[in-house]
Parts: structure tokens; C-alpha cells; sequence
């Protein structure tokens, strides 16, 4: 097993995968940036390495600093983590050069299956059912006008490098298609470096369903079952769950069999998720295989016992699966909330700043994987999220009540966050009686306002604040330098 | 700013809770006991200040006896409330004058502002173009999510203070737009 | 189902019966003496009512107050936790009459049952095995003297309405005698108000195996398997785990059968434990019935998926269970470490005072149950638990690596807690072993002193926050007024 | 106490820690880099100060480089600092001796005193007593739990404080024993 794994990672999901290797008895090397010198990650890991400026092409995108951080500090391993350098084929096979482990798939199943259209392509001819669409990324508006005008409109324009949304484009009518076009490839050429796109098919309130698989690279392969993944804001996931109320037992061993064979047709090795559309007649389509640990790894940790990073690095060692398909079954429900630093009365934009108070929910059945704490300055520079906060219960709707008592219970003070947007998700009866699909916040919560029921609490809590806390003088010139609060931000923007 | 009528123990606030408009009227009774009357609701609270950040308070009015747990920190418009899960941010107008009085003025609806501290991407007009409200002026990159920054008006555009690449941070004014109808005076 | 329940307890016990009673949609009252104005279950919970002084016996040990305040608050039900009137036969005689639902066992039960001696019979009777002993509690020490000779020596006083190892002393010859029924009857009376004493054979080298019962009152008696609590401290439990490391499979089921009989005889409802003695040939001994939810109930919910709480509330609100032996099923590994306010270099004497600092580990397969806060002063007047931290994991090696790095990062300043001292007794390669009996803390960590290979890194943070650390003045006056710190006690301290 | 000598940027701490006597000097070498010679073993150490309660430092010496979270809070008697899970008491020695001039002497080693405050519950002594060392002087009650205070030393009880209820509290001297060596001079 490896003495030393190096982390190339920041904020939640590196510290989440600290807390492995600590158990295992694997030191970790952390690397950070900039705008992560006093970052939870950098401080809680046994090592950690200056890598560079804040600016993610400096730092963690940076595969010169990553591999000489390795280097440097004796780590046989890296794990990417997600995001950054995670799905990236050239560092995949820099690594295998330097001869330091990467803790993923082979650099030809991340470049294979990293290309939408190829991993198209192998799973028609592995018999893996497809969404109709392009087999080949092009970047002429006109031509893809023309498939457009073939498939029918609506068509989802996507990143051929694509994925947790980045790069993608609901195009509705031809009028739409140029811009969209120039948008998805703008982003997915500045997300992933690569600016291919194609399209696809738009489905009609599909689900979102993705079955995390294991694959040991001796021919093992196990899926833990599914994640209902369908409550998105721009097409990022929000909220996850399983088991998914869409699914029946032989729906559930029909789709799990299909994710084994993805991953056996794209030679996968590690952990990875298959994702599937699901349309509203249990029909279900292939629509990506993302090479990676997944944000909402935790949600199938919950209900299947396992430990997901653990097994990606006994298999990143050599070690086959210890455990057959037969051993894995779940038990109770498990959903994850994301907390983003993001404003969701403002089309979720983002909302960094300084974390002036933070209270983690805990008790029974409670998990809240976080990266911040309070006095924390959330970067401009990097992805929103503050933490993922689990709960796993008996069954659905324990764990529902349990989330919404979580997530109240949750306080976090100077950002704007998801949390009371999370709590009326979760406590409409739309989501309680399981009608989720992509669409659902479009359709349920658009134009989504906090509820203004406390204003007269809360003018009673300043009155009786203002009146008798004895606080240390409030040091404004703190506050406001190089911090956005949303309050300054909100009356100027508009977008 | 409060209204102090020493005897009577009296203090006036002027809030706005969420932007909504909120006279408070409070009146000290004794130790951790005092009534404050809410846009005329009157309340009986009594209250043990826990830390820092937590106030827990018994609220009671007409209808309802609630304990309430307020988490609160202060910023520089006023204090962030939080109850149930909700924020709310809480200024004092008076204290808000005094503040907007030193500072530039800040809210020109003909200018357009990045709502963070971003990189631009694209700009899609030119000085002396023509615009319609909600078409795109200009593109910035973010927290690996690209915004659009649209026009709130039809009108003409008038300056362009940046370029692409730039890093530009809100309150600077990236593009100017002279409005349709102010156009015509 | 009941709208309101009220908390006849306070600290962690209180929140965690909050946390379910929350998520059933059932509003909570707590009840709070003057230490507790500011305690975490006053603030936490839906209503909260004063009933009087800091001493128990002015308040929590008030039935009448607390029978007042669930009159006044309209609660139709109340949840005693554990310790105070968990175990008082007159009050739950007296919600009976009262009509509020006691949630417990009903009072004959706890009657029966709390006289040792009772019990010892009951169970002889349904041919439950029990350890050699006397049938009838005796204050006579001469008597005393005699019964010891017969059993040979080492014997055990112990009080007939005894538990949680109060009112309970090892004698191992006779001049020991006077002395500790002395002292054992006046622990009783002051803690159980019954200074009744009994004597029992004292086992060698045993460990401590209980099992978790739930009985409907329709006749259906199920067991949640098994928790191992022999690793005590002045014979009360400080870790337990679940599996048991001694018991096989056939074992485990002749125990749950003979503790599944054990509630039958005794007209068993509610939640309940039935304790047991394991010696070293496997052989197992009746030792008493908890009627109540205990401290450990924790570890049997992360092992069998099943809140406690849920079912209690269930049960004493009528429904039957909706559940059967055979659904009861084990996964993975559970430890819980009680973090008492106790400084375990001081024989684990009470370490009550303000907290100054506390921040809880969080993560994957970690859960704290927990009753303070930053800034709270703990009282002198009470149980000194901070928190019950339990960790579950995939399997025994993975749960204790994963509980020694969830202390290592659990901080409380200010008073002393039992966390380093943990931290070593899982660290051990006896407790690795599995090699637990209720003799473990005596023989393996007597006169634990605090590691002090740190020393040299303690001076410098201390010079380190001396030059560079902005905190606000100090204010002393505050802090030495009304707490006691450790070092303000120990150069005074013998015993 | 600090022995600042300006210009050398060099401090000294005499410091006990865990009751373990340290000699720390200190040479602050630029922002954020410092050295310090604990009983004459050289670190070297940068730092950053994540929170009012929390120093994150990375401590160099000849074999080992670690990085440390240590948790700090002021107490009366110094700082207490937690380092993985375990907590040492640092006191700055000229700084107490200070404070002890100021306070009643507390160490008496021929007195009984209560470790917390607590309810007496038996006296097992008389006043002229002979008691030898180990022997049961006084039970006292608190948090649930009987705790007996025993004689030191062997001596003769001289004089008893207290009664059987009487509410009692750290540093009050419930009983004093006169040592037996002492009786004899």
C-alpha cells in the first residue's frame, strides 16, 4: 500500500479524501494556491505545497507544479479528486510516465470516454442504449442547424470534453442555435481546453439515474447502485438520493447490468459513474461516464456501507475487489444536499466572500463533508461549494425530515447560500412524492424567492442585538476589503 | 439610530428587513424583558444572549409563543440575520445615510457593473451601437461560469471601459449606456 | 401519533430525543433548572420551561414540577432519557395516573426489575442464567460477612436499585466489608433514594455483553443485537461497540433468545437492555434489565440501521411493531467513546467550567451527540458527558482508525474531557486485539498520565500566539469568576 | 516574560508546560518565519493564524518536519494549547510569579481542601486524632460522586472546618493536619 498519496485538490473533497488515507495510515500531501494559504485542506493535511498563484491555470490546473509538488514530497500517488486535472487524459499519461500512481481510470479510458461522441460510439456497439445524436463533434453552426432540423428541435448542444453541466446548451428553435454554439464552446474550450461540441437529443423531463461503479482491472466489476440525480440548476446537480423512486427491482438490475458493461466495453478500471437518462416510460439512455470520483460519491456510501475512496485506492494499488456483486446491497435512504456559495434567489450566481459564522448540523444520521470554517474567505477563483451535507434515515421520508432539520439547523453567516432554497425543494410535495425529474426546478421553482415569514423575528433579533451584545467593535475596514458581501453586489447586477 | 428618551427607557428604529421597510418601537421593561412593537404588531420578548452569534428569544404576540434561535453577525451595510435556515439582512436607514453620504454614489442604472470579481470574455458591441434591453453587452467569466452582462434598456452605447482578458471587479464601470429616451431630450 | 412531547432530561440525551421527536413532526418541551437558563436543550427545543433550582432535587428530580410543566405546556407524553426518573417506579406510576404517556416501560417493570434482587429472581425463574448471589438485600455487614464467606471471596456490594455502577464496590476480603457497605448504601440512598445492598459472587476477568430489546405489548419482543461495554471506568462504560469481538454466531443468538425470555418474564415494554456477564469459557450470567434508552443506544442504530428513539415513541403511543426478529440485521462496525468532562489522569474526577473552545469532528461515518456549545459553562451539579462520539465503519479495524482520528480532532478547552485518554486505550494493541474485559482500564492504563511527547511544540504555539496573535484582551476576571479550571484544582487535589 | 532586545529581535520565555520546566528563545527572523530554541533543541517555524483559537504552524527541527494545528485559549493560569487531542497547561513563570505576590498562598500541604465544590457528606476524624497517611479524613459529594479526601501524611488533626452538609468549595480548608515530624520540633 502507498506511504504517501499527494491530494491535487482544494476545499471539501480533498479534505473528504484526507480522512481516508488518514485511516488507512497514508500521509497526505496537500498543495494550494494563493488563495488557499489558510484553506482548511492545506491545514489539516500532514504536508502541504505551495503550487502557485490563485488563478486555477497557476495552481491546480497546473500539471508541472502538481507532479514536481509530487516529486518534492515523496508522495507515490495522486488523487485528483473531481474537477481540475480529474478527467484530464494528458495527465493521466504524465503521471504513468513519472511513474506516480494515478488514482483513476488509464489515461485511454479517460480520453475514450472524455469524448462524448467516441463513448457514444462504444456503447452502440456494446449494445448500451444511446440518446439519437451526433456521432461526431463539429463546430459549423449551419451543420448542426441541419441535424438540428433532422433530430427536431428541442437539442441539448454539449462539450464533446464535457461534463457537470460546463459547455452545455438548451437550443429550443434555430434563432438560438449560433449563440449557443459560440457560448457551450467558449465555456467547455475555458473549462476543459477543448472547444469540440455536437448535439443531441432533448428529452421531455427525463430523469437523471447514474449507477457508480467499481472496477479492480482483473476483470471485477460491481456497480453500488443507483443515484437518482435529477434536481439541477443549470445543469449542475443539486440534490441526490438513493435508492431513486423511478426504479423497480428488475428496472434496477437491467440498468445496473447495462453500467457493467459500459465499463467493461471502455476497458474502466477504478471507481467511475455511469450516467443514464431515464424517460417517462422507463426507457433508459447511455449519456456519459464520468472517469472520476463524483461529488454525490457519499449518497451510495450511505446506503451500501462502503467506503468509496478507500476502494479507489486499493485498486490504484493493485489490490482486486475484495467483494462480489452479490455482497452489495443497500440499506435505509441517503440524500445529499450541495451548499454552494451561490445566491439561489439570483439564478444561484455565485457569492464568495468571508464566511463570518459557521454552525455545522449534526446528530444522528447526519454527514456534512465541508471544506470551510468560520473566518474562511470562500475564493472568487474556484468552484462555490462550501460542503456536502448527507443524511441517511430509514427510508424516504425520514431521511427527507431529517435533511430539512439539517439543513435548519445549518448556519452560515456573510455568503449568500443554496440552504433555504434546499429546504423548500425538500419540503414541497412535489419532491416528497418523488416526481423528480431535470426539469424540476425549472418548472417548480423558477424565479424562487426566500420566504420573508421571519422579517418581524428578524428586526427583533437586530433591535435586541443592537441594544444589548456587548460585541468587540466592529472593524469594517476587515469586512469590506477585497470581501463582496451579496449586498453590495446585488443592487448593481443584472444579468 | 435609536432615539433615546432617558426614563422612559424608549428606542425607536428605523429597519429595513429584506428591504422591507420596518419601524421598530422598543421599550426596556426590566432585566432581559422588553416589548417591541413591529409595524404596530406588538411583541413581549425576553431573550439570553448565548454567544456572540446566537440570541435565543421567546417571542410573543397575539396569536403565537415561539422560541427562536437567531444567528447574527455583523457587515458592513448592517447585521445578517439568520432564522430557520432564512437570511435576512438587516440595515438601519439612519445609520445608511450617514454611511452613503461619504461613499460614491453607486447604483447608475445606464452602467454596466460585473457583479464579482471576474475576467471578460467577450465583447459583443461597439461604441455607438444601437441596443435593445436584455441583449448581451458584454461576457465575463467567473467561478468557471461565464455570465452575461445584458442592457436593462434599449439605448446607445456610449463608452467601453474594458477589454477582453481584463480582470474587473464590480463597481467598475464597464460599458456605458445612453438611454432611448434620454437620447431624444 | 402525539403533537408534543416533553424532555424530562437535559444535555445530550435531551437533543438527541429532540432530533427524532423533530423529525416526526412532534413538537418538543424542555425543562431547565438555573445552571440551564443558557444549556443547549433549553435553547434548542420548541418550548422550554424553568422548573426550579440546580440541585436534581429541586428540579429534574422533581416529579411535580415536571408533571407541572408537561400539564401546563399541553404535552401528552414524556421522554425521561436516562438517569434522573428513567428508572423511578413512582413516576411513571404517576403519569399514569396523571394521563401523560410515560415513555417507558411500564411501572411494574421497572419496579420488578430495578430491585436487583427482584430480578435475580424473575429470571431464575424463567430459567435465565444468573451470577451467584443473594436473593434478598441485606443492610446488615456482618451478615454481609457471612454470605461472602459462603461465595468465597471476591464479592460485589451492590445496590438492589442500583445501575450505572453507583452504589457498587469490589470486596476482596473482609476487613473491606464495613467500609464498603457503608459507602455503597450511601451512594445508593443519595442517587437512587433506596440504600438497599445485596451481595453478589465477584466473576474474574469478565466482559460486559448486552443486548438491546424493543417489546410492543402485543407480544412481540425483538432484539437489536448485541453491544460490548467492557471497557468501564470506576464501573461505568466508557466505550462500547457492536459487534461483540467475543461472541460467535451461535452464541450471539442463545444470547438474544435467553435477553428476548429475559423481557417476556418480566412483562417487558418499551426499549429496554438486558445486561450480561461473559466469562472466559463463553458461559454468560444475567447481571440486570436497563429499562430504559441508554447512553450506548447509539451503537446498536448505526449497526442495525433502526432509530431507538422512533421506536420508542412508537411503542408508547400504541402502534405495534412493524418489524420482526429476522428483519433485524448487522452492518459494518460501530464505537462510541462518552466524552465525559473528567480528568482521566485524576482518576477520572469531574472537570466542570466554562468551555472556551469546542469544535466537533465531523465526516464520513461519524456522528456526535452532543450537549454543548462554545462558551458554555458546564455545571457542577450534573452528569459530566459532553458527548457521545460514534463512529461507524465497514469493519472493527477501519472503525477504530476512524475514531481515533475523529478524536484527534475533536478540541475542548477549558476543562478536562476524556479524549486523550481515549485516544490511547484505542490505540492499544489490547483493544486492537479485541481483548476487552470490564478489568481493562485497571490493568492495562492504571495511572494513565497524558503523553507529553508534544511538549516541546505546546511552548511554541505558546509563543507563537504570545507575538503574532491579536486576541482580544483578556479578560480574567471572567473567567476565574464562579470556574473552577483544572489547574486551579489540582495542586489541591489529593484523594 | 518577554526580555525584548530591540534590533536582535530575540525574545526569551521561562515557561512551564504540562509542569515540564521550558526555556524558549525566540528569534523572529521576517513575517512569519521565526526560530526558537526549546531547552536548547533549534526549531524553525512559519506560521499562519487561522483563527482566534487556532495556529497552524509548520515546525522544522533536525529530523522531523511536521505540520501542527494547535488550539489555544487563555485560562487564568496561562494558555492552554491542545496538539492532537492532547491539552498542556503553558504558564510564563515570571508572569505568575507575579500574580502569585498578588494572591494567597495556595499549596498548603498539611490541609484538606475540596478539588471542586461539593457537599460534605462524613467527617471520619475528631479533632486530636492521631491519622496516618491514607486515612479517610472526609467524604465529600459532587456531580453524583463520593469522593474521600485522606490524610496526606501521618499527624494529629488540629482543627475541622466544616459540618456534615455543609456546602463546600476549592480552597477552603475543611481539615488541618499537624505533621507528625512537625510535632516533634
Amino acid at each position: 500500500m502507498f506511504k504517501k498519496i499527494l491530494i491535487a485538490n482544494r476545499g471539501e473533497i480533498a479534505l473528504r479524501i484526507m480522512r481516508t488515507c488518514c485511516e488507512m495510515g497514508i500521509e497526505t500531501v496537500a498543495v494550494y494556491s494563493d488563495a488557499d494559504h489558510e484553506a482548511l485542506h492545506a491545514i489539516e493535511a500532514d504536508h502541504a505545497v505551495y503550487i502557485g498563484k490563485s488563478d486555477p491555470s497557476e495552481s491546480y490546473l497546473n500539471m508541472n507544479k502538481i507532479i514536481s509538488a509530487a516529486r518534492e514530497s515523496g508522495a507515490e500517488a495522486i488523487h485528483p479528486g473531481y474537477g481540475f486535472l480529474a478527467e484530464n487524459t494528458d495527465f493521466a499519461r504524465r503521471c504513468l510516465q513519472e511513474e506516480i500512481v494515478f488514482i483513476g481510470p488509464p489515461p485511454q479510458a479517460i480520453h475514450d470516454l472524455g469524448d462524448k461522441t467516441v463513448a457514444r460510439t462504444i456503447m452502440t456497439r456494446s449494445g448500451v442504449p444511446v440518446i439519437p445524436g451526433m456521432l461526431k463533434p463539429d463546430p459549423d453552426p449551419d451543420m448542426m442547424k441541419r441535424e438540428a432540423e433532422r433530430m427536431g428541435y428541442p437539442v441539448v448542444v454539449k462539450a464533446a470534453a464535457g461534463g457537470g453541466g460546463k459547455g452545455m446548451r438548451i437550443v429550443r428553435s434555430e434563432i438560438e442555435m449560433t449563440d449557443a454554439c459560440q457560448q457551450a464552446a467558449s465555456e467547455a474550450k475555458s473549462a476543459f481546453g477543448n472547444s469540440a461540441i455536437y448535439l443531441e437529443k432533448y428529452l421531455n423531463r427525463p430523469r437523471h439515474v447514474e449507477f457508480q461503479i467499481l472496477s479492480d482491472g482483473f476483470g471485477n466489476v460491481v456497480h453500488l447502485l443507483e443515484r437518482e440525480c435529477s434536481i439541477q440548476r443549470r445543469h449542475q446537480k443539486i440534490i441526490e438520493e438513493s435508492p431513486s423512486t423511478a426504479l423497480n427491482q428488475s428496472l434496477r438490475e437491467e440498468m445496473g447490468r447495462a453500467a457493467v458493461e459500459a465499463a467493461k466495453a471502455s476497458g474502466y478500471v477504478n471507481a467511475g459513474t455511469v450516467e443514464f437518462l431515464l424517460d417517462e416510460n422507463g426507457k433508459f439512455y447511455f449519456l456519459e461516464v464520468n472517469t472520476r470520483l463524483q461529488v454525490e460519491h457519499p449518497v451510495s456510501e450511505m446506503i451500501t456501507g462502503m467506503d468509496i475512496v478507500r476502494q479507489q485506492i486499493r485498486i490504484a494499488a493493485g489490490l482486486p475487489l475484495d467483494f462480489i456483486q452479490d455482497d452489495v446491497s443497500s440499506r435505509g435512504h441517503a440524500i445529499e444536499c450541495r451548499i454552494y456559495g451561490e445566491d439561489p434567489e439570483s439564478s444561484f450566481f455565485p457569492s464568495p466572500g468571508k464566511i463570518l459564522y459557521h454552525k455545522e448540523p449534526t446528530g444522528p444520521g447526519i454527514r456534512n463533508d465541508c471544506g470551510v470554517y468560520t473566518g474562511f474567505e470562500v475564493p472568487v477563483e474556484y468552484d462555490p461549494i462550501i460542503s456536502k451535507l448527507i443524511v441517511h434515515a430509514q427510508d424516504r421520508k425520514q431521511a427527507i425530515a431529517r435533511m430539512i432539520n439539517a439543513l435548519s439547523r445549518y448556519v452560515v453567516l456573510g455568503i449568500k447560500t443554496t440552504i433555504p432554497f434546499l429546504i423548500d425543494v425538500l419540503s414541497c410535495k412535489e419532491f416528497k412524492s418523488g416526481q423528480t425529474h431535470t426539469d424540476f426546478i425549472d418548472v417548480h421553482f423558477k424565479g424562487w424567492q426566500q420566504r420573508k415569514e421571519d422579517v418581524d423575528l428578524a428586526a427583533i433579533a437586530y433591535v435586541v442585538d443592537e441594544i444589548f451584545q456587548k460585541r468587540k467593535p466592529r472593524d469594517d475596514s476587515d469586512l469590506s476589503s477585497g470581501t463582496i458581501t451579496p449586498w453590495e453586489t446585488l443592487g448593481k447586477w443584472r444579468i | 439610530m435609536a432615539h433615546l428618551n432617558k426614563g422612559e427607557k424608549k428606542v425607536e428604529y428605523n429597519l429595513t428587513v429584506a428591504q422591507h421597510p420596518v419601524l421598530a418601537n422598543v421599550s426596556i421593561l426590566e432585566k432581559q424583558n422588553l416589548t417591541i412593537s413591529v409595524n404596530l404588531t406588538p411583541y413581549d420578548i425576553t431573550y439570553e444572549i448565548i454567544s456572540e452569534n446566537l440570541i435565543h428569544m421567546s417571542v410573543k404576540s397575539k396569536n403565537r409563543d415561539r422560541h427562536v434561535n437567531a444567528y447574527i453577525s455583523s457587515c458592513p451595510d448592517g447585521k445578517i440575520v439568520c432564522i430557520h435556515g432564512s437570511q435576512y439582512l438587516v440595515c438601519d436607514l439612519e445609520r445608511k445615510e450617514k454611511k452613503n453620504k461619504k461613499s460614491i454614489d453607486a447604483a447608475l442604472p445606464d452602467q454596466i457593473t460585473p457583479p464579482m470579481p471576474s475576467v471578460v470574455v467577450r465583447i459583443s458591441v461597439q461604441v455607438g451601437d444601437f441596443v435593445v434591453k436584455g441583449q448581451s453587452i458584454i461576457v465575463v467569466s467567473a467561478m468557471k461560469m461565464e455570465t452575461t452582462l445584458c442592457a436593462p434598456f434599449d439605448g446607445t452605447v456610449v463608452k467601453i471601459n474594458c477589454a477582453v482578458n481584463d480582470k474587473v471587479a464590480p463597481g467598475w464601470i464597464l460599458a456605458e449606456i445612453k438611454k432611448k429616451g434620454d437620447s431624444h431630450q
